[in-house]
């Protein structure tokens, strides 16, 4: 059942030690800062992170590595400039890395939405990020056997929600959003403003309400 | 066992019962009362459609049709009548406040990725496991056709069924194994007939609620074993 | 590159003999009947056509494949209380039909245009429409491996589109729309109305104009 | 073969030369040049990114940004930055007219499915058939990080590299056989080079352009055979 929570720390508060939690957000646009605040102060440990990134300078995602909360990230560009909380631990040995390209990374989130037990694609055939998976030629090319990434929790930003949790984004806001609603068992929205059921325009709803579980507003 | 003892297992299970078999739309009643507030639900084509007659506003229920539309309302009656707006029953329907369109890939991604909490579909058999035939008579000339049947039947949480117990010669649509061709495998938990409600899973067919016979009677009528579901049912 | 054919004839002209035609529509909703009615005219035959029916009384699709033109239909309901000419064909052995459950057909077609060689699904596990393919247990279901449905041509009905081919539907008449248009290699659009390019709110467009080759306003 | 033989054999082909190397922004004004009017292009991060600045309006080019956006326009400047659009290397772009927005699957679907005409990426490596090095250096102590690389590397119809043709070492960065880790195989068809333009496929490597050096001195810097491409190329 939908819900609308009162704050983002009520909104995360169900999140349990060791879950699969995605992160929407691609460089700050979509990123849900508040609601990743929340999962930090909440306390929730030995999380597995998908996100497409491991993490910028001292705030949000980075500062949940920093403390030791993350287990292990699933990412198709952990390095960045400024991304050295995730350098630190990684080098410790203190964090598990699976990289993913970003294109595989985007269609395994959608295939856990959309219920496909895996697919084969030709992104990564021949490299080692194709090690040790299965492969194929299909249509005439080498294709790597990719799963679905399936997540007990999503955290996303969205520009707008109706009372049914329908949903719509901004701009490159949208990235990941859409998908990791679909992916994730219990899906958390941070949203800017919450309009009446019948607001918004049936024909550009992006993400339809039954993919979303909370919805908080964010100033 | 004796009608008797039988029938008070029954009473002690809490088993409801009612004096007359059902008519269909005493049973679409049951099966709309039967969704929990909140729920998304599909409903085939068919008797199941008539489910949407009785579901109550205060259940805020959210119809998905196949063809790439949630918030679906009733059928469309004069004026509201848009060749654009129709169900997968290819039925003219309305759009109620909150719903929403998308492609068709979209919209099996709802069915297929396990996010309907219910649907409701018609059925030819379904077997004491749950297995489910409701496409294709298996007749050697017939025309086979499938639309979103298997696709509703292995991707809903919860499958309910709606039919007769017995065909016009009078013989099981439940059965100990579906001799028609499979929709779908041990995807059914619930059967409502007009004769009694079933659970099936893989503890076997349990009776929630009989109409116009005991379960002795039924038992008599169907050929795989029945138990009185357990109190809690709902 | 994109072209605006003068009228529906123009737009088809090119559809060669044995090529696959991929229709929208679902009922009468998003057939895109003028394009179809030139396609009949046009001449092309030994087409492998892909609808989610196989043609209604005596018009569009039905009147094809009573003509002969079609000699292989993949859909997922080809029967229906008017589908007498799939009918009387399919009966005398002169039309092939790839039976597919709706959703599979969807999930193929958006495979094609997605780049996907293949993915495994749990519909149809255990099923006749399994028959003669792989299976396997994946996420401890039983599931079926299916391979993308490309074509060379989608004939397609929008509500509107823009100069830069950008296509926007109208309610229930979108569904096979987008997924076709992304999977063939040529994509022909009928719409109601060309606004100038800029028209159309970049938020809500639902197939981008790269997937559209040729649009055509239909009065 | 003497230097003067070569020439002459790149002379009769129609090769084009130029008296200098390039410089980074002329390879980008080449680039946007050889770009064929009304494609759809995604341009990679870092050099790439300079053949946006030499794009004509009367070439009608599309920018897709793997972030989730076709019709990108320019970098946005002063009042233009919105933090909500913003490319695939972070940097606030504009919006043209005719511009969309979709969601990470369907952005990379554009990619993955063959319909971008052009990518231009950065490389660290090509090889004489076509396979791609631009994610990896191979250093046991970096951390990997790919990107969308490698479904640009195999999802575009054609993959152009820009890079020097030497390392600061002076090693050739088009090789026999690539010693870094693999974006992806015989992908790339063109490299776009200071010192010449590079026709790469199952031909062999082909010479269309030297800027600064004969076909010989060419040849002498990189360790596979290279032959003048036919006059027609562009």
């Amino acid at each position: 059942m939908l819900n609308f929570p009162e704050n983002v720390n009520e909104a995360v508060a169900g999140i349990q030690d060791g879950s699969t939690v995605m992160i929407g957000g691609f460089g700050n646009a979509g990123q849900p800062f508040e609601l990743i605040d929340a999962l930090m102060d909440c306390g929730a440990k030995d999380l597995t992170v998908v996100n497409n990134n491991a993490g910028q300078g001292d705030q949000g995602l980075a500062l949940l590595i920093k403390e030791g909360r993350v287990k292990k990230m699933i990412c198709s560009f952990p390095r960045q400039s400024d991304s050295w909380h995730f350098d630190a631990k990684y080098h410790a040995g203190e964090i598990e890395l699976e990289l993913v390209p970003q294109g595989n990374l985007a269609e395994r989130i959608r295939a856990a939405g959309a219920g496909i037990g895996g697919f084969f694609t030709p992104t990564g055939y021949g490299t080692m990020l194709a090690e040790g998976k299965e492969t194929r030629i299909l249509d005439g090319r080498g294709q790597v056997f990719e799963t679905p990434i399936h997540a007990d929790v999503a955290l996303i930003k969205a520009l707008k929600a109706d009372g049914k949790g329908n949903l719509v984004y901004r701009k490159t806001a949208r990235n990941f959003g859409p998908i990791m609603a679909a992916a994730a068992k219990h899906t958390i929205v941070q949203v800017s403003e919450i309009v009446p059921t019948g607001g918004l325009d049936p024909e550009i709803i992006v993400t339809p309400g039954i993919y979303v579980n909370s919805i908080v507003k964010v100033a | 066992m004796s009608v008797q003892s039988n029938d008070q297992a029954a009473l002690a299970a809490g088993i409801r019962k009612s004096d007359k078999p059902l008519g269909r739309n005493d049973l679409a009643r049951l099966v709309a009362r039967d969704i929990k507030p909140g729920s998304f639900v599909n409903l085939g084509i068919g008797q199941p459609t008539l489910v949407s007659n009785y579901l109550q506003p205060e259940q805020n229920i959210t119809l998905h049709t196949e063809n790439g539309m949630l918030g679906m309302g009733p059928e469309a009656t004069g004026d509201q009548i848009d060749g654009d707006l129709i169900n997968a029953g290819k039925i003219p329907v309305t759009e109620l406040p909150g719903a929403s369109y998308f492609h068709h890939a979209d919209s099996f991604a709802i069915m297929r990725g396990g996010h309907l909490d219910i649907c409701v579909l018609g059925a030819f058999q379904v077997s004491a496991t749950g297995d489910l035939a409701n496409w294709h008579t298996g007749a050697p000339d017939a025309i086979p056709a499938v639309g979103g049947a298997m696709d509703l039947a292995t991707g809903a949480k919860d499958v309910f069924v709606m039919m007769t117990l017995l065909t016009r010669e009078g013989v099981s649509k439940l059965v100990e194994t579906c001799t028609y061709p499979l929709t779908g495998i041990g995807c059914v938990t619930r059967v409502y007939t007009d004769k009694a409600v079933f659970l099936t899973g893989p503890g076997g067919v349990q009776v929630r609620e009989t109409f116009g016979c005991t379960l002795e009677e039924l038992q008599d009528m169907v050929p795989v074993p029945l138990t009185a579901a357990p109190a809690v049912g709902g």
